[in-house]
């Protein structure tokens, strides 16, 4: 175990990755000698050389068309993306192409290997081009599993288990939290599941659901509901796509009021889909209506994104109103 | 940085113009050699492999046609005019170098060895296609014969095959990869995308247009300004080599050539094939509305089936009877693969969900039992969905 | 008034609008002299000429570009994309371009002279490659408008206010109906209006909303639910994105019961933000679950699409589930 | 169609190595000009308004990067080292032709008029900012001096300039459109659509790249590998020449031919100006990670603001005084302009909403009523939103 930063576990997850398996491949745009804009390839290459770790054009269609190639051969493609701002010149390849290459073929093919890592989020004074939550679109894709981690130790678990799923998946990386968040961390090698949710805090009157950079968020925001009375459940979901509809039905049924929070924009966000699933699933149960608390339906802004980002103070606002409904 | 190349003093602007790229060619029509131009080694057999499967995919080309004139099938796409630019290029790979075509390379297949089933299974998206009815007709793939499953979004599996290249390269098994597609796609970012990152890369792919003047009813002269598709290789630094698409002889030799430079030195290279779509774009399409017909008459005057045939009797390796001897039988083939294809079922219910993921997901698994239920109430309102359950066998079919 | 199909609403739309406003220009591929592959701009090049009717060079994310480019310069930029299926190659361009350039730009220089026309959706034999619907992807975009036509009248009469519109609109076509519906249309010029749903159908004791090709199978399983007893209110969206909330929310007050269906597969489709959005303004009022009746979370098959679309017997099914709850 | 070309009859392979590109260039370092050069017709006016904008531009970047270092700006992006290339090429247009740019490009600007408040309420995102504080630093827009508002995805810009200058095209009042990007953003495959699409559609269009060397980290070495950009443009049969970026003289002349190929032919121009970034990719990057001293130091030499300098000293136009009289000047002016910025409120609440559409859709005028609500409740939290807020005048501000 080590304290170290989340851009560190995610380096230590890449670098546990190629050196287990000679198949792993890393490259993206300045991801070479250099390490990547944020380092999280930081003396990969160094290791492993030129061939397993580069530098691509500055193209991102590319990076993916080739990236899903290279996994169709048989290679685990580690692709970055600079930024997840940065991913939509490349939405084709992953949408039309790595989500349906399996079925398409009837299994004959696939990209199984593919990961790509891309991060995400506001928080940083990044404006409208540095910040997005893109993972809401992704999420509307079948054949696509879509990962974001909270803290190191998840970072790095999930990370070894994305590289080694047999599915294409798409790695966020919350940005804000980096350097930010820091904690104890296996040495090593180990997986954290895709697909299932956690509880990372047991309540009772209420639960609270996010994912990556929102969940200390949300946790502030249940510590903020303690200290009134209002007990609740804290759980991140880990995995978007497929996601985990039991844990969080679970925990409604106990609960009966669920507040969810995204920093994307409302409208066709993600916890659009999971207030439909659980107002299905839970109907009976509910005892107030489901609150998303989330960005606004704008592009994301810089000088107040303060204002914009749905904090722990919306968040408070949004489970008192969910109690006092 | 070019700093140090030459400096001037007055601004003189270039286009290119100043240099041509010619056409490498061997074959005339009537099958006899250019003079000064010397046919690659070729043995009798291989010769006659290829031909086959040139003639074998006109011919499925013909059948298939009219077989979705007549409503057999939902829609159809020919190769007819190009096959010396698939087949010539595919017989000079490795039968396991990989290809990864655009839609029009079904001589590719054919001259690989997929067999009349596996064409029409995949035709007529029944439970025996690889593809498990998914895909439009036309959208072959093949595991056993290196073919990559056809995508329908053009240009895409021109970066993926820099990609697989580079696999091929790390693996040193000293395989390559070809991509297939039409001056059209070549249109797409990804096409840019695929040739810089191939150079820079130095991957072992060999990039293949077929230049056959029409992207649907697009003509090329409103596809791009330039000289062809050749030229941009000069972008990338980049090998290249023009050739008469309908010449087999030229299009053979030339990626051999071409597979040498990429395998042996781990460098991409561009061919441009010069040919003509002489059919429609496809069975949805009527060419009338866009070209005329002394255009495609004239083409058909250089039809490439003539002209490898005509070569392969100047050769003592072919003959009038032989070919009327091989055209019935492949076409009674097809028709007997067609009939069994059609009588095949289609593909389960349960079909619907796999290979979405490597295993089906829960909440998918509850989808499908939920649409099961359904169409067990209303097995008149869905047929083939009835025939495909579980129990289809045991109900005795629906 | 002309008994006319949609395909013939749609070229006449795009004639209207060339006709009396010199700015606006069509392109796209097959669009020129050919009249595009469906036929929509037929005859415009002969009308207007090769400067205000072209064919492009086959690159979506180049065609988006340019229009972008030729609305900002101040004209009418009517793009075709051949497919729905083939407008992620142009995703950037939309996503980050289009839908944010006003804003970025505080209102200097816009993009409102774009209109984005493309065929979406399944039912004709096309496979996952010529049947998709995106319009969840773009609804989740703030900046775009997002229509869907039902019928011929609408089609012309949507098309024209979307071209109008000074914000750019993504115009999505339902090709399975594109000879099947025809019906009166009247000659030459009007508008119908952005953001507002209509009611097809007035009703007591469901809601049932969708939009496009969806909706002859809507008032299908509306009509076959009457013969039960069950009397169904029909809406139209006709835009997703803005979306008239306080229809749908008005006749759910009404009815108490919300059925939602779409082509798209269920996870993230639209269906999800009107169910998030409803059973929280109509809580109270809701006496069953909100259902969607949706695609499968695949990729568009095609031997067995009849069994993967949300047919009328589908609808009817979730109509009985809803009023037995 | 390329098959009326010549035809030969062996497989010859090129790759465009044949042909070298050369650089445009008429000024030496020391201010005299190559042998055979000869200057472009430049008045002492223009010259000097050219050189006061490279010298804003410098020293504006000196400034903002200490701001930054200081914490007073979040973010800076500095043109140093590549003044010559923007302003040179914007000075050989027409004021009023648009300009397309990349991020680099604040010369342009500077040489067009926008003021020291201008660019400060940008980079400061305060409320009179023309983009009202949504853009990070430097995304500087002005309908006024036409040139569209920065947009951080790479290489967007490049086919919105093909159709921005295709309706100038339609308009007929002479005008045209120039496209600044990096050689990294030329990878993207918007720029292979935009060149191919200015080409087809014969616009007035001028494509600048900078090629500085680097792409962040990644060197020209790994971004292609071919000779530069240049040679693309044969790809698209397109005009280009290469132009020693830090020779204003020559990347004044080149642009000023290019302009006349643009609109008086209706036919699109590429030029390549070879330059350097002086400066760090941005004020986040450190380039000792990727780069040696050495190298930095070489092109220091080059400096195209001294190279400029001498020549106008030799010209009698300028001498050591007015340089520092001058710098002083600005200096000064860009600090009292910085405090200004820094001064002024925030943008209001309400811009959150604004533009997203021409009118804010009632759903979002909810959205931003509840906030204005939420931070009337909580306004120590919030002291930008609640200094923005419609009555914080009448509150006394926050
Ligand atoms: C991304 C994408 N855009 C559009 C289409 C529709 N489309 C199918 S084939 C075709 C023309 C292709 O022309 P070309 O590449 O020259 O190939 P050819 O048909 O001539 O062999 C078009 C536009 C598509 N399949 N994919
Ligand atoms: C689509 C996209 N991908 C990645 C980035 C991140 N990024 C910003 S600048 C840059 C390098 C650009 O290099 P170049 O085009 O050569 O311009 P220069 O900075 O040298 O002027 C990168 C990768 C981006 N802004 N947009
Ligand atoms: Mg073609
Ligand atoms: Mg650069």
């Amino acid at each position: 175990m080590a304290h170290i930063n989340m851009l560190q576990a995610i380096n230590q997850a890449l670098d546990v990755a190629m050196q287990s398996d000679p198949k792993v491949i890393c490259f993206g745009e300045d991801v070479g000698s250099f390490g990547g804009v944020f380092r999280a390839t930081s003396h990969l290459q160094e290791k492993y050389g030129k061939a397993r770790c580069f530098n691509t054009p500055l193209v991102e269609q590319g990076i993916v068309g080739f990236a899903n190639g290279l996994a169709a051969q048989g290679h685990k493609a580690v692709a970055e993306i600079q930024f997840a701002d940065y991913i939509y010149p490349a939405f084709d390849q992953i949408v039309n192409e790595s989500a349906k290459f399996r079925y398409r073929s009837g299994n004959l093919f696939d990209v199984g290997g593919l990961t790509i890592r891309t991060p995400y989020g506001g928080g940083i004074s990044g404006g409208h081009y540095h910040s997005q939550s893109p993972e809401a679109y992704f999420a509307h894709t079948p054949g696509l599993k879509v990962v974001v981690p909270r803290n190191p130790h998840q970072a790095k678990g999930l990370l070894l288990a994305s590289i080694r799923d047999p599915n294409p998946v798409l790695f966020f990386e919350p940005k804000r939290l980096y350097r930010a968040s820091s904690g104890e961390v296996p040495e090593g090698n180990y997986q954290l599941p895709l697909g299932e949710a956690e509880v990372v805090k047991v309540g009772r009157d209420l639960t609270l659901v996010a994912w990556g950079a929102q969940m200390p968020i949300i946790e502030e925001a249940a510590e903020l509901a303690e200290g009134e009375g209002i007990s609740c459940e804290v759980i991140d979901l880990r995995s978007i796509l497929p996601w985990d509809r039991d844990c969080v039905a679970d925990s409604v049924f106990k609960t009966g009021r669920l507040v969810i929070s995204h920093e994307a924009p409302l409208t066709g966000g993600f916890a659009a889909e999971i207030a439909a699933t659980i107002q299905q699933r839970c109907f009976l149960y509910l005892e107030s209506p489901i609150a998303r608390v989330t960005g606004l339906d704008t592009p994301f802004p810089l000088t107040l994104e303060k204002e914009y980002l749905p904090d722990a103070l919306k968040v408070l606002e949004a489970i008192r109103a969910s109690v006092n409904f | 940085m070019a700093l140090d190349t030459s400096t001037v003093h007055a601004p003189h602007f270039m286009t290119g113009d100043e240099w041509q790229i010619p056409t490498f060619a061997l074959l005339r029509q009537d099958g006899t050699l250019y003079d000064g131009a010397e046919a690659p080694e070729l043995s009798q057999d291989k010769a006659l492999r290829i031909y086959r499967a040139m003639r074998f995919t006109r011919v499925l080309d013909e059948r298939m046609l009219a077989a979705q004139r007549q409503g057999r099938l939902s829609f159809y796409l020919q190769c007819t005019g190009e096959e010396a630019s698939v087949v010539g290029a595919t017989a000079a790979l490795q039968d396991d170098d990989m290809i990864m075509a655009q839609y029009r390379e079904q001589g590719a297949l054919a001259y690989r060895g997929f067999s009349i089933d596996e064409f029409m299974n995949q035709l007529f998206g029944n439970a025996l296609d690889y593809g498990k009815g998914r895909q439009m007709p036309i959208h072959y793939g093949s595991a056993e014969y290196h073919y990559m499953t056809i995508s329908s979004p053009l240009a895409t599996q021109i970066p993926q095959a820099v990609g697989y290249a580079y696999g091929q390269k790390l693996d040193e098994e000293g395989r390559c990869t070809i991509t297939f597609f039409g001056e059209g796609a070549a249109s797409e970012g990804d096409f840019h995308a695929a040739l810089n990152m191939a150079s820079v890369h130095q991957v072992p792919v060999i990039f293949l247009c077929r230049n056959n003047g029409y992207a649907i009813s697009t003509p090329t002269s409103e596809q791009f300004a330039a000289d062809g598709i050749a030229p941009r290789a000069f972008g990338y630094r980049m090998h290249v080599i023009r050739v008469d698409g309908n010449d087999l002889l030229a299009v053979y030799q030339a990626t051999l050539a071409a597979r040498r430079i990429a395998v042996e030195h781990n460098k991409p290279v561009l061919i441009e094939a010069m040919t003509y779509r002489l059919a429609a774009h496809s069975s949805s399409d009527d060419p009338a509305g866009y070209r005329s017909q002394q255009e495609e008459a004239a083409w058909r005057e250089k039809d490439p089936l003539a002209r490898m045939r005509h070569w392969l009797e100047r050769q003592g390796w072919w003959d009038e009877d032989q070919e009327r001897q091989q055209e019935e039988q492949l076409r009674g083939e097809i028709l007997a693969g067609m009939k069994r294809a059609e009588r095949e079922a289609p593909p389960p219910l349960a079909s619907l969900v796999s290979d979405v993921y490597d295993q089906v997901p829960p909440a998918l698994a509850e989808q499908l039992a939920a649409l099961e239920a359904h169409v067990r109430r209303y097995p008149d309102h869905y047929p083939r969905g009835a025939a495909g359950l579980d129990d289809a066998a045991t109900q005795g079919g629906q």
